[in-house]
C-alpha cells in the first residue's frame, strides 16, 4: 500500500476548520515545518494545536503567520511559549494569549507524553505522581474561570492526579526517513514527540526528508510502525535556527 | 525593606561545588540555568547525563562543523553525542524520569521553603497565570534525589529561601538539598541544616539573607572548591 | 439430546471466506486454530499480518534453512520476514491493538451468544478455573472488527451458537460476523442475521444446529468460495 | 561504567529466597534460559515468576527442574501454561497447580505488557478496556477465595478496569547484543517482553549473546538504554524447541 502523496497540499485537503491537530518538536528540534506552511497557505481555522515542547519557538515565523492569520484557536503544551519579559510583550502570539484571543491550556511535559502515549494505546486514563502539589491538581489554563480540579487518588499511601488521553483529529509528523508503507525513522532527539503523536491522532500525516522502498529499513531499526501512518509527502530537510530566546 | 545583600561566588562556582556530590555511575538531569553548568566540571567523571528531550550521555555543547540541528539537549543548545550516548522517544524520556531511574536531578528556582517545596515554573508578576513548566515537574516527581542550584537572593537582594512560597509551587517536599553562591544547605524533616558556608562568611551572615531559622550542623565547615 | 450434527465444510474453507473480508490496505491479526488458515488465501493481497509477539508484516511459515528460533508468530510457529516487515516491543504491540489500530481480527471460539459475546480462553470442562487468555481480551477490546470463525458445532454434535454462554465470556458484544463451516452470521442489534448457507443445505439445516432464532436475510445467499 | 560481570553466578548472588523475578519470553522465543538455570543451580525459594506469554514453554526443562525442586511459590502470567488434556495431566508443573502447590494468577496479555510498562515510567495505575465483561474484572487466580473485584470506572460512557503496575524484584533478560554500559539491542520477535521488564524491576540482569564496545551500537538503534540495567553477563545463543506443547 504506496502511502505516498504528490503534495502537502493533498496530504492536508481534509484538514477543516475547528479540528485539532498535534504538532510535535521540541523548540527549534523534529518541528514539522513543511506542513506548517501549508496548512497557513491553506487558511484553516478555528484550529487546536496540541504540542508537547514549544514547538512553534522552532517554527516562530509560522506561529507568527498564523497568529496573524487567526487560524489558532488554542495551545496545550508544556511550555507556554513564553519569552523573555521584553520579547514577549512584542510577540503577536504572546500578545494574543494576553487578550484573551488564543486559549493556553497547560501540562508537565511528561503528562502531555503519556497523554499521547495513553491515546495511541487505547488507556483513557492513568495516574501519575507528576503536579501533585501544584496548581496541576487542576486543568490549568489562562482563563482561570476554566480551571476545575482533577481527580486524584492515594495508592499505597501516595497521592496521584488521574489524567486522560488526548487524541487529536491529526498529527503533523517530520522524520529523517520512511519508506512507502509507512514506516518511520528519526534522527537523534528529532525523534522526541513524533513518535506518540504519530500513534495518537486520527490521522496521521507525515513530512519526510527521504523516501525508501519497504525493506531498505531493518526491521529491528523502525521508529515508527506503518501501522500508525495514513500518508507521507517528501521535504527538503528544513533549516532551524537552534536557539529558544 | 530587604536585608543587606552579600556578594557570593559566581554560578560557574556553585555549579562546581554541585558536580561533587556527582558520583560515577550516576544518571543525572541537569536543568536550565546554573545547573547547565554543572556538566563543565564534571568531564573525566563516568556519569550520564540525560536529556528529557530523548537522550542519554549527552556531550559537550557543539561548535561550527559540529553543530547537527538534530542533536540539541534540553536547553535548546547543540550537543555532541559520546560513544554509548542513545535516543529515545519523549515517552521513554518520561518513564525514565518519573519511574524513578534518574539518581539525580538538578534544578534552578525562584524560590524554596523550608520544607523541600519549591517554585521554579512560573513568575505572577509577568503578569501571566500560567509559565513554561516544561519538565520540571516529571523530575522532581521521579528523580531519587532532587538538588536546587540558585543564587542566595534575587539580584535586588530578595530573600529567595523563605518561610511560604509566594510564586507557584514546582514539587512539594522533594529537595533534599540546596547549593547557593554562599552556603550548602540540607533539607531535613526537622528543617534547613546549614552544612557549608563560603570562605569568609559566618553563618550568621547566611541567616542575615535567609528567612526560616537555620539549623547550624556542628560540623558545618567552609565550602570547598 | 444434542441435534443431529450436520457435515460442513473443511475449515480451510471456512478461513477462505473469511479472506474475502480482507481488504487491500488492512491491518489484520489473526489468532491460533482456524483463523491462522486465513493467511494461506491472502497472498496477493497487500495487507499486514499483525502478530501480538511484536511483529508487523509476518509473511508465510518458514521451512528449512528458513528458520530462525528469532522470528516466531503469535502461535508459535516460524515465519519469514517481508520487505516492510517491523518488529517492535510487547507494550507497543498492545498499545496497536488496544489502541484501535487493528481493522480487523479473526479469532476462534468455543461458544457464541446472539449479543456477540462469545467464550474462548478458557473451557472449565478440563477441571481448571483458568485458562490461556493471552492476548485475546485485547484483542475483543480494541479491533475495529471482531470476527470469529469456527466450526459450527462441537465434534460431538453440541451447539456452540447458543443463547446464554455457559464458558466465561472472553468479551461482551464486541463480536461483528460469525463464520462457521455451514453458514456466515451476522451480529446486529436485532440479533442473529443469516447471510449465507453452505452449498446444499437450507436456512432451516442452520437454524437446526443453532439455539438462538436466527432472522433470515432476504437476501440470504448460498456461501461463495 | 562497565557492567558486565564474569559469570551468571555472580550476577545473581543477591537473588534471595521470596523476591519477584520477571521472566520475559513469548513461548520459545525470547527467554533466558541461561539465568533460569543459573537460578535452578543456585537453588533459591519461595519465588514469584511474573511473565507475560508462557516463557515457561520455552524453557521446559528448567519448569520442570524448578518445579520439582519446589522454588516456585507462584506465576503470574496470560498463559496458564495449560498443554493439551493428555499432555497436561502428565506436568509436574500443572500437577503442582491442580494440587495448590503452586499459584497461578491470570492477566490479559496487553494488561501484563502494561503492567510493567506503567512499573518502569512510574504510572502507580491505568483504565483498560481489556477484559470488561469477563472474569478479569476481578483478580483471577487458580485459588477462588483470593478473587477479588477490580475497581471499575465509566469515562466517555464505556466502562474501564482500573489495573496497577507491577515491579518485580529482579529481571532476567535475554538480548543478541548488549555494549559495556548496558544498552541492549533484541533480535527480531525476541523483543517482546524484554525491554519492558527491564525497565520495571528494580534490578535488572541481562544475558547477552554478545557483547560490544559503547558506540559500536549506532544511538538511533538502542532498543533498551543503558540507564533500565545494572548487569550484563555473556552467553551462549541458546536453542528453542519452536512449539507450544
Amino acid at each position: 500500500m504506496d502511502k505516498v502523496l504528490p503534495s502537502l497540499e493533498a496530504a492536508i485537503a481534509d484538514v477543516k476548520d475547528g479540528v485539532m491537530i498535534a504538532i510535535p518538536g521540541f523548540f527549534a528540534c523534529g518541528v514539522p515545518r513543511a506542513l506548517l506552511q501549508a496548512l497557513i497557505k491553506k487558511g484553516t481555522k478555528n484550529l487546536t494545536l496540541a504540542c508537547g515542547c514549544g514547538p512553534m519557538l522552532g517554527a516562530a515565523d509560522e506561529l507568527k503567520q498564523l497568529t496573524l492569520n487567526g487560524q489558532i484557536k488554542k495551545v496545550i503544551d508544556s511550555y507556554g511559549l513564553f519569552r523573555s519579559a521584553s520579547k514577549g510583550m512584542a510577540d503577536p502570539f504572546e500578545q494574543a494569549i494576553r487578550a484573551g484571543k488564543i486559549e493556553l491550556e497547560i501540562y508537565p511535559m511528561g503528562t502531555m507524553a503519556e497523554k499521547y502515549r495513553a491515546a495511541g494505546a487505547g488507556i483513557p486514563a492513568f495516574y501519575t505522581p507528576t503536579g501533585v502539589g501544584s496548581v496541576m491538581e487542576n486543568i490549568v489554563n489562562e482563563i482561570k474561570e476554566k480551571r476545575t480540579p482533577k481527580e486524584t487518588k492515594i495508592i499505597n499511601g501516595k497521592k496521584y492526579v488521574l489524567e486522560y488521553a488526548l487524541q487529536p483529529d491529526f498529527a503533523f509528523i517530520h522524520c529523517k526517513i520512511a519508506d512507502r508503507e509507512g514506516n518511520l525513522r528519526y534522527a537523534k532527539t528529532a525523534r522526541n514527540f513524533n513518535h506518540v503523536m504519530a500513534t495518537a491522532a486520527k490521522i496521521t500525516i507525515v513530512e519526510a526528508e527521504n523516501i525508501v522502498e519497504p525493506g531498505q529499513m531493518d526491521g529491528d531499526d523502525v521508529h515508527t510502525p506503518g501501522i500508525y501512518v495514513n500518508r507521507v509527502v517528501k521535504v527538503e530537510r528544513p533549516k532551524f535556527a537552534i536557539t529558544i530566546d | 525593606m530587604s536585608p543587606q545583600k552579600i556578594e557570593g561566588l559566581p554560578r560557574e562556582m556553585i555549579a562546581l561545588r554541585v558536580s561533587r556530590e556527582i558520583q560515577d555511575g550516576m544518571y543525572v538531569n541537569l536543568g536550565i540555568g546554573i545547573p547547565t553548568l554543572v556538566s563543565n566540571w564534571i568531564e573525566g567523571k563516568d556519569v550520564y547525563l540525560q536529556a528529557e528531550i530523548g537522550m542519554l550521555k549527552t556531550g559537550a555543547l557543539a561548535d561550527g562543523d559540529d553543530v547537527d540541528q538534530d542533536l540539541i539537549n534540553a536547553s535548546c543548545q547543540a550537543v555532541c553525542a559520546l560513544p554509548g550516548s542513545s535516543y529515545f522517544d519523549i515517552a521513554e524520556s518520561f518513564a525514565m524520569i518519573r519511574g524513578g531511574h534518574i539518581d539525580v536531578a538538578v534544578m534552578g528556582a525562584l524560590q524554596i521553603n523550608v520544607r523541600g517545596d519549591y517554585a521554579g515554573w512560573s513568575n505572577p508578576s509577568r503578569g501571566l497565570f500560567v509559565g513554561n513548566v516544561g519538565g520540571s515537574m516529571d523530575l522532581c516527581a521521579g528523580a531519587k534525589k532532587l538538588y536546587i542550584a540558585m543564587e542566595h537572593t534575587t539580584k535586588d537582594g530578595e530573600l529567595k529561601i523563605v518561610n511560604e512560597l509566594s510564586y507557584p509551587a514546582t514539587a512539594e517536599g522533594r529537595v533534599s538539598m540546596l547549593f547557593t553562591d554562599l552556603a550548602v544547605i540540607e533539607i531535613t524533616p526537622k528543617g534547613m541544616v546549614l552544612k557549608e558556608v563560603m570562605a569568609g562568611l559566618t553563618p550568621k551572615d547566611v541567616q542575615s539573607v535567609t528567612e526560616p531559622k537555620l539549623i547550624i550542623d556542628p560540623k558545618c565547615k567552609e565550602m570547598e572548591l
